[in-house]
C-alpha cells in the first residue's frame, strides 16, 4: 500500500493504462508543462509524447469533439476539460455525438472515450467554476458517469472508464484533489462500473452519497453513532449506472433513505434515487442538496452552500424522530 | 471542360462515376416521393444538383479513407460506397437499414466504406473529422479524412476550430465546402462576412482552392492532387464547390424564396447534363446512355418496392445498442 | 373566443409583446421568409422590421450569446433556438451566463431574455431532434423554465416569459405545434409563471404531467374513469418553479402521485416532484417517464419509447390495487 | 515614442492615464500578496505589465460605452472607471465588494461605468458584446462596445463566431486581441495556425492593426482613430496590442516554463517604465513622478487594509438576486 493523493492515484491509473494500451491517448489545454489542474497529468508528456499527451487550443467543442471522431476511428482519447463548467461549451460533441453516435448508427459504432470534467466547490472559485451537473449527463442515454470518492476509487475507477467501450463521463471533485490515502500498487485491477461501496455498516438509516459528499456524510455517521443511532453510508462511485441492488438492500433493511449530494438538490440525480425507493420500497426518504442558487464566492456565502455533517445528521434525527 | 483534367482519357471511369450520379439523383427522387407519399417521416435533404461533387471527390478516395458529413448526406454516403438499398431501407425505417431503423435520413453512415454518418448537427461532423485524423496519426495509418461543410455551416464556431485545429496538428484532412449559396431559406452571402471560406481558410494557412462543383472533371482532377497531397504530408486542405441547391431546404420544402430567374440559369449549370453532355461528345453513345439511366431507375425503384414492403422492426430494438455499461433493460411486452 | 393552433398561439402572443414593448426582438436562423420552424413567426419580419426579427448566421453560441448581451444593454431579447437539441450548442452561454450574470455581478445586472427551444417528439426527426432536456434548466439555478401545452398557454406563458426579468427557457413541445385550441383574443393578460392548471378533477390519484404529455395524462383519466377510477390530472406548465402548492395540496387530497413525462424518466424532473412529494407527504409516488435510451427513428421504435395512455391508465390501477 | 501620437503635446493628460496604470499595477501587486497571504481565495489572474493597453483604449472611451472582459479583467475594470476599494473588497469577499462578495476576482463588473463583466469561461465574452451592441443599434444609441480577448482565447469558436457576427451587422464594437504570447503555461504561437489574429480578422472584412501594446501612445493614438471611426459606423475593428505577462498564469503559478532571457527583454519593454521616461523627457518632474506613486501606493494599502477588516457578507445574501420568479428562499438559521 501507498499514501498518496486522489490527483495522483488519478495520473497512476492513466499512467497504467497508458502504459498496457497504446490506443490510450489523451488531449487537453495545459497537459505537457502544467500536467492538468492538479497534477493528473504530470510528467505523462514527457514519458509518452506529445502525440499521445496533446496540448491543445483552447477549443473546447474541439477537444470534445475530437475525442468522438478519434474513438470512431479506433483510438481510446481522453478528452480533459478542466472543469465542468468548461465542459458546457462541449455539450452537443458530448450529448448529440458521443452518447448517441453508436445507436442513431445502429450499433455500427463505439465511442470509447472519456470526458473528464472535475465538479464541485473548491473554495472561492465561485459560480462560474464549481458546478456539479452530474445529474444532466445522468439523464442522457449514451452516457456512463463515474464520480469517484477516494484516491483508490479514482485511480480505479478510471481505469475502467478508459478499458470501457462506452463513453464515459468521468467527474472528479476538485476539492478531493489533495485528499490522501492507500493504493495498492500491486493490484492493477479496476474497480468495476456501477458496483457501489458500503463506507460505513449501519442498521437504522441509509445515507446514499457519491464524490466529496461521501466523506462528509460519513462524518455524519459519526455524529450520529455518538448518538447511538446507526447510519449505513452508501458511495454510489458510478452515478450511472447506479447500484439499484445495494440501495435497495440497504434501504429494505434500514427502512430510511436519506441522499446526500453537493449539486443543487433540485433536479439533481438525488431525486433519481429517492423517488425509486420510495416507489420500489415505499419506505420514507429524503433528499439533501444544494440551494437553487449559482455557487458564490466570499467564504460566509460558499458555506451558506455547503450541506455539512450537522445538517445531514439533524436531517436524520428528523426522519428517525 | 478544362483539358487538364486527368478524365479527359477515360471514358469508362467517367461513365463509372457518372453512374453514381445517377444512382445519387435516382435515389434522391425516389427519396423525396416516398417522403411526399408519406412513406417516408422526417427530414429528407435532397442532393439534387450537387452531385459531381461527392462522386468527384469520393472518387479519389480509398474505401478506407474516412468521410464525415452533415445533415444533406445521402449523395455523399452513396459516392463513398454506402449501399443504396440498405439506406433506402433505413428511409423507410425498415428490417435491413443502415441503421436498423435507428437513425433514418439524417444519420446514415456506413462504417465498413469509411462513411463515418450523416449528421443532424450543423458542423459537428468538422471536429469529428479532426479527431479521426489524430486518431490515423496515432494508429500511424495513412488514411486521409474528407469532411463535408455546407456554406452555412462554415459560421458555426467548431468549424472554425477545427479548421485551426487540423492546421496547427497538420492533420490529413480534406475540408470539402459545398457552396449552394443557400442555408435553408438564407442567403448564406447575406449572414457571411469577408469574401467567404477560402479567405478565411487561408487565414488559418490552410490552401484553399474554389471549384465549380457542378463540373466533375474540376472536381475529380483537383481532388487527385489535393489527395496525394494531404497524404504525403500537406496537411489540410479546404476545397470550396460552388454548386446550386436545385430543390428546397427539404423534401417538403417548395423554395419559393429562390428567384426563378436564378433557378433557371442554374438549371442549366447542373451537373448531370453536362457530365452526360461530354459523354456523348467522348465516343459513349446515346443509347448505353440511356441504358444506364433505365438501369439505374430500376434498381432504385426496385428498393424503394423492397422498402416499402420490408418488415418493421421490433420494438424491442429500441432499447440495443445504447449502452454496455448500464445497458436499458427492454421493458418487455407488458409495455 | 378564436380557434387557432399552438403555433399560431404563440405567434399571437410574440406579436402582442412586440408590439406593447419596442425593446422585445428576436434572433434566430430563418425567422424571416420562413417564419420559424413552425410559423411562430411568420410575417413579423414584415411588420417589425429586420432590426427586431433578426435573421442570424448558423451560429448558437452567437445567438444565445448575443442575446444575454443584449439583455444586459437595455433590451429584451428572444433567442430562437430551432430545437432543444441545437441549443446544446450554446449551453455556456445559458447557463454560465445568463443564468449566473444577476449573481455573480451582485445584483447589478438583470438578464431579461426568453431562449425558445422546442423539446419532444415529432415523428420521425430521431436522436439528434427530438430530446425533452427541461431537467438540466430545471436544476440550473437563475433560470426559470416554461413548458406550454395547449394553444391558450403558448400565448399567455410566452407573453409571460417576455415580461419576465429573467432568463426564461421557453420550451414549447414540436408535437403540439398543430394542435387546435381556444384562444380568447380580447384577454391580453399573461398567464402567470408558476401556476399550474388542474386540467381534469379527480379524487383517487393525482397524475403529474407537462407539455404534450399532458394531453396524454388527460386521455389516461379517461380510460379511468370508464373503470370507475377519478384520476385529477396537473398540468404544471412551469416546470421551475413548479407549483408545490398545487401539487401537494392534489396528492394531499387523492393520497397517490403519479408523475408522467415524455423526457427520460431517469433523472428526469418527476424524480424532483415524486421526491418531494414522497418526502413531505408520505404518500406513494411513482414516475412514468421514456426509457434511458436516444429517440429512435423508425415507426415501432419511437412508438416503444413513447409513453401511452393506457401504459398511464395501468400504471395507475397497480397503485390502486 | 511616434510623433503622431495626440497625447505628445498633453503630458497632463499623461499623468492622468500614468495615475491609473499605476493604480492598476499597485492593485494588482497587492492583490498578489493578498493571495499569498491567504486573504483572498480562488483566482487572481495579474495585469502586470500590460496597463497601457487597458488605459490607452479605455481612455478613448465614453463612461456610457460598453466593455466585456475575461478572466485578466482587474485592469479593464479600473482603466474603465471601476472603483478599486469595491474592487479590493470584493477580492477580500467582503461587504461592499463589488458583486457583494458573490463574485469575486473573475467576476468583476461595474455596470454603472459600462463595465459589463469579467469573465471566468474564456470567449464567452465575445459572444455577449456582439449582443449588447445590438442592443445599442435597436435602442438608437451611439455608444461602442468593446470586447477584450486573449491570444489563447482566439482559438474559441464563439469569438470566431463573434466576429463574423459583428461584420454581418456592422456592428459598432471593438475587438481588443491582448497578445502576451502565452495561454495559461502553453505558448500561443504552437496551437495557433497561420499569421495570427489580424489576417484572421480581415479575413471576416474586418479591419484589424497590429500595436505595440506596450507602448501607451500607440495605443492611445490608435484607439481615438478606430473609436472614431467605430462611432461613425466604420462597422467592427480590432486592434492586436502586443504586449507580455510579466507573471505567471494567475498568482501562484511561478511560471518556471518562461524562458528568462525573454522575460529580461520583455521587462526592457515593459508600459510603466517607458511611460514614466516619457514624462521625465516632457517636463514632468522626477518629485512629482514619486509623489504620484506614493499616492497611489498609499490609497491601495488603505483598501488592503480597509478590505482585510471589512465585514464579512451574512450567510443570507448567498440567497438573494438569484432570480425573482421562483427565488430561492432563504433557509434560515436552523441551517
Ligand atoms: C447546429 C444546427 N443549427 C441549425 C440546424 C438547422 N439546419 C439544418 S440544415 C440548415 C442549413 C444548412 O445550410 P448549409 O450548411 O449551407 O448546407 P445545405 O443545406 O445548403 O447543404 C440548418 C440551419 C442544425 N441542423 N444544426
Ligand atoms: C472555455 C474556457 N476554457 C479554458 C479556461 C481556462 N483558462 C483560463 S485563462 C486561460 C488562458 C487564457 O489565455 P489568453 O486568452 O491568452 O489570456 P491571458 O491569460 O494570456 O490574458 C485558460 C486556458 C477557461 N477559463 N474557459
Ligand atoms: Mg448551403
Ligand atoms: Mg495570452
Amino acid at each position: 500500500m501507498t499514501e498518496m493523493t486522489y490527483a495522483q492515484a488519478a495520473r497512476l491509473g492513466l499512467q497504467e493504462e497508458m502504459a498496457r494500451d497504446p490506443k490510450v491517448w489523451a488531449l487537453g489545454e495545459d497537459l505537457g508543462y502544467e500536467g492538468g489542474m492538479a497534477g493528473q497529468y504530470n510528467d505523462l508528456q514527457a514519458e509518452f509524447g506529445p502525440d499521445r499527451i496533446v496540448d491543445t487550443p483552447i477549443s473546447e467543442s474541439t477537444i470534445m469533439g475530437a475525442a468522438v471522431g478519434a474513438a470512431l476511428a479506433g483510438t481510446r482519447p481522453i478528452a480533459e476539460m478542466r472543469f465542468s463548467d468548461f465542459a458546457m461549451c462541449s455539450v452537443s460533441e458530448l450529448v448529440n455525438q458521443a452518447a448517441k453516435a453508436r445507436y442513431m448508427f445502429g450499433g455500427q459504432a463505439r465511442v470509447p472515450m472519456v470526458a473528464r470534467m472535475p465538479i464541485g466547490i473548491r473554495g472561492g472559485i465561485a459560480a462560474q467554476h464549481s458546478q456539479s451537473p452530474e445529474a444532466w449527463y445522468a439523464h442522457t442515454p449514451g452516457l456512463v458517469v463515474v464520480t469517484p470518492s477516494t484516491p483508490a476509487n479514482n485511480r480505479g475507477l478510471l481505469k475502467a472508464s478508459i478499458r470501457c467501450d462506452d463513453p464515459v463521463v468521468y467527474m472528479e471533485h476538485k476539492g478531493l484533489w489533495g485528499m490522501l490515502g492507500e493504493v495498492d500498487e500491486n493490484d492493477q485491477e479496476p474497480i468495476p462500473l456501477g458496483v457501489a461501496a458500503t463506507v460505513r455498516a449501519g442498521s437504522d438509516i441509509t445515507i446514499v452519497s457519491w464524490a466529496a459528499q461521501v466523506g462528509v456524510a460519513a462524518e455524519a455517521a459519526d455524529v450520529l453513532a455518538a448518538d447511538g443511532i446507526s447510519a449505513e453510508v452508501i458511495d454510489l462511485r458510478t452515478l450511472y449506472p447506479w447500484d439499484r441492488d445495494a440501495v435497495m438492500n440497504s434501504a429494505a433493511r434500514t427502512g430510511k433513505l436519506l441522499v446526500v449530494h453537493e449539486a443543487v438538490r433540485v433536479g439533481g440525480f438525488g431525486g433519481e434515487v429517492a423517488a425509486e425507493v420510495a416507489e420500489t420500497l415505499g419506505v420514507p426518504v429524503a433528499r439533501l442538496g444544494g440551494e437553487r442558487i449559482p455557487i458564490p464566492f466570499s467564504i460566509p456565502l460558499e458555506e451558506a452552500y455547503k450541506i455539512k455533517a450537522d445538517r445531514i445528521a439533524g436531517r436524520v434525527k428528523e426522519m428517525l424522530a | 471542360m478544362p483539358v487538364s483534367s486527368n478524365l479527359a482519357n477515360e471514358p469508362a471511369r467517367v461513365v463509372e462515376m457518372f453512374r453514381k450520379m445517377l444512382v445519387i439523383r435516382a435515389f434522391e427522387e425516389a427519396a423525396g416521393e416516398a417522403f411526399h407519399a408519406g412513406q417516408v417521416r422526417g427530414s429528407v435533404h435532397q442532393y439534387i444538383g450537387e452531385e459531381s461533387i461527392a462522386v468527384g471527390i469520393c472518387a479519389n478516395l480509398r474505401d478506407d479513407d474516412l468521410l464525415t458529413s452533415n445533415h444533406r448526406g445521402h449523395g455523399h454516403s452513396i459516392a463513398k460506397g454506402a449501399d443504396p438499398r440498405a439506406m433506402m431501407l433505413e428511409l423507410f425505417g425498415r428490417v435491413g437499414g443502415t441503421s436498423d431503423g435507428k437513425g433514418g435520413s439524417m444519420h446514415i453512415a456506413d462504417f465498413s466504406v469509411g462513411m463515418l454518418g450523416a449528421n443532424g448537427v450543423i458542423a459537428d461532423g468538422c471536429t469529428i473529422s479532426v479527431g479521426a485524423a489524430q486518431s490515423i496519426r496515432l494508429l500511424k495509418q495513412d488514411r486521409i479524412v474528407v469532411n463535408f461543410i455546407g456554406d452555412g455551416g462554415i459560421n458555426r464556431g467548431p468549424f472554425m476550430e477545427a479548421l485551426n485545429w487540423a492546421k496547427v496538428y497538420e492533420l490529413p484532412v480534406l475540408f470539402v465546402c459545398e457552396n449552394n449559396q443557400i442555408a435553408a431559406t438564407t442567403t448564406t452571402r447575406l449572414v457571411t462576412a469577408g469574401e467567404g471560406i477560402a479567405k478565411r481558410a487561408e487565414s488559418f494557412g490552410i490552401p484553399a482552392i474554389t471549384i465549380d462543383g457542378n463540373d466533375l472533371f474540376e472536381v475529380d482532377s483537383t481532388t487527385a492532387r489535393v489527395v496525394a497531397e494531404i497524404r504525403n504530408g500537406s496537411g489540410p486542405q479546404l476545397i470550396q464547390a460552388m454548386t446550386y441547391r436545385l430543390r428546397g431546404h427539404f423534401a417538403h420544402d417548395p423554395a419559393g424564396y429562390r428567384d426563378p430567374k436564378e433557378l433557371e440559369e442554374a438549371l442549366g449549370r447542373e451537373p448531370m447534363a453536362r457530365t452526360e453532355a461530354w459523354l456523348l461528345k467522348n465516343g459513349v453513345d446515346a443509347d448505353e446512355i440511356a441504358a444506364l439511366k433505365a438501369e439505374v431507375d430500376g434498381e432504385i425503384a426496385g428498393y424503394v418496392d423492397e422498402a416499402a414492403n420490408a418488415a418493421w422492426p421490433d420494438g424491442a430494438l429500441a432499447f440495443t445498442d445504447v449502452q454496455d455499461v448500464g445497458a436499458p433493460e427492454f421493458p418487455g411486452e407488458s409495455r
